[in-house]
């Protein structure tokens, strides 16, 4: 059983990762990086974090947020959040991170929203 | 006159976060704290065990990293202490500024001082570096 | 390397042993023992605080009972201490002899010596009694 | 919550006490004891104790048992053990108790053998 586990699933253009354990420090944070690099790689670039199932994350699974989505954006992509728990909503907040990423808590609303 | 301690004594790696953090959260849900408490109280142990193995011991295995936990009915207070060279945390990267906001590194400080009550860092004699950190009822 | 160690100090009444209880089983799960070995592990503990709480304090709530549970990959070593006057383990009545088979007490110490690998009795300098158990992975 | 739940249903001149949680020191010894103690008030004599929800016992739980099993024989009644789980079978074994008690797997037949 792997810390996290990452589901990939296509609507459009866009690319939707189903992530599901924990974002910190170790297997979690490199696992949603590596998932990252693989999509750039594809030349996805409109991807969709699924935060739903994902119950811990640590300083250094928000800084793994962050990156996803500088990079993202510097190959001229987008990356947005749905679904954030309480507790994801928190850290971005307490981090002022809240109003850089683009969350929604509707699939269909985040899909809609990229261009 | 209920009181527990907790010490733990684990190899710097990655491993052992998760192995501090499992010990905490199960001290502080047997002392009583809420859910939520015990959310912060890991998360707080998590990111300065993550710092003593990284920061502090550069990841060296042969370095130790010493927990300690000791609980009342009032209160939890926790040790970290690693054997690096120290640091000053009065000169540490406000993290929420607008120049840092987009770094990928740079927070755990910030959720140690945000979910706990009291957080302080100490140089011992000794060597290295003791993180003191309280959580009250 | 990996070394930990708990310790509590309760008040000599009935929900203590829950509580020695509740950190044994946490603590030994921790360390990777199977769940089979963990309720004989968490039982020899009931026995062992029971003992300290009815026999030694006699359920003096001012009197704490001490356990300590000091855990390494290979084993998991429990101490418990009480203020008691003691008694003599080579003279406790065996449990399953015919005449004592329908007694309502009397199997503690059996179940202790049963479910692990070591268990000692001693008398301390500063008083009380002193049970040691080691349970081997 | 109580450490003990006791469900009591009767199946002819047997009452089965369904039990669910520890038979441990305090709370569930002494739950057990004030349940068998209010059926002999009752003149229930013939009980059918079923184990199957019982997670814990400890030394204090197991002597309740006996206690049960010699108090109700005193009064001319009779105390099965229906559904002991595999480790209040090792408890028993290991206190030669298993060969004392009557102990059925199948309710039916813990209802037959009481006359
Ligand atoms: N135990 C420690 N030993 C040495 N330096 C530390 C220690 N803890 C923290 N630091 C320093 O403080 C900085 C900020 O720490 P922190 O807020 O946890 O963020 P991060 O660990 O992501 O850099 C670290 O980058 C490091 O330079
Ligand atoms: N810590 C202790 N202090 C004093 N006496 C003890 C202690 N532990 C055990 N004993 C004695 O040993 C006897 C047997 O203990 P045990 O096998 O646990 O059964 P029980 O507690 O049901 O009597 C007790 O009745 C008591 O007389």
């Amino acid at each position: 059983m792997s810390e996290l586990n990452i589901r990939e699933r296509q609507a459009g253009d866009v690319t939707i990762l189903d992530l599901e354990g924990k974002i910190t420090i170790g297997e979690g944070s490199v696992g949603l990086r590596n998932a990252i690099r693989r999509l750039m790689q594809e030349g996805k670039k409109k991807i969709l974090l699924n935060l739903s199932g994902v119950g811990y994350v640590d300083s250094s699974g928000i800084g793994e947020l962050v990156s996803s989505y500088t990079t993202i954006g510097r190959e001229g992509g987008q990356l947005k959040l749905l679904n954030l728990t309480q507790k994801i909503r928190d850290l971005l907040t307490i981090t002022k991170l809240l109003t850089v990423f683009d969350t929604y808590d509707d699939e269909a609303d985040a899909l809609n929203s990229f261009n | 006159m209920t009181e527990e301690t907790v010490e733990l004594k684990l190899p710097s790696r990655i491993e052992s976060i998760n192995e501090a953090a499992q010990a905490t959260a199960d001290a502080a849900r047997r002392l009583g704290f809420s859910e939520d408490a015990l959310f912060g109280i890991e998360l707080a142990v998590r990111e300065a065990v993550t710092n003593a193995v990284v920061h502090g011991n550069r990841s060296d295995e042969s370095k130790p990293v010493e927990i300690g936990l000791a609980g009342t009915d009032a209160s939890l207070a926790v040790t970290v202490r690693d054997q690096g060279e120290g640091f000053d945390p009065g000169h540490v990267a406000d993290p929420t500024a607008e120049e840092n906001i987009l770094k990928a590194s740079g927070r755990g400080i910030l959720f140690m001082r945000t979910f706990m009550d009291e957080v302080s860092w100490e140089r011992p004699a000794e060597g290295g570096t003791l993180v003191r950190m309280t959580k009250r009822k």
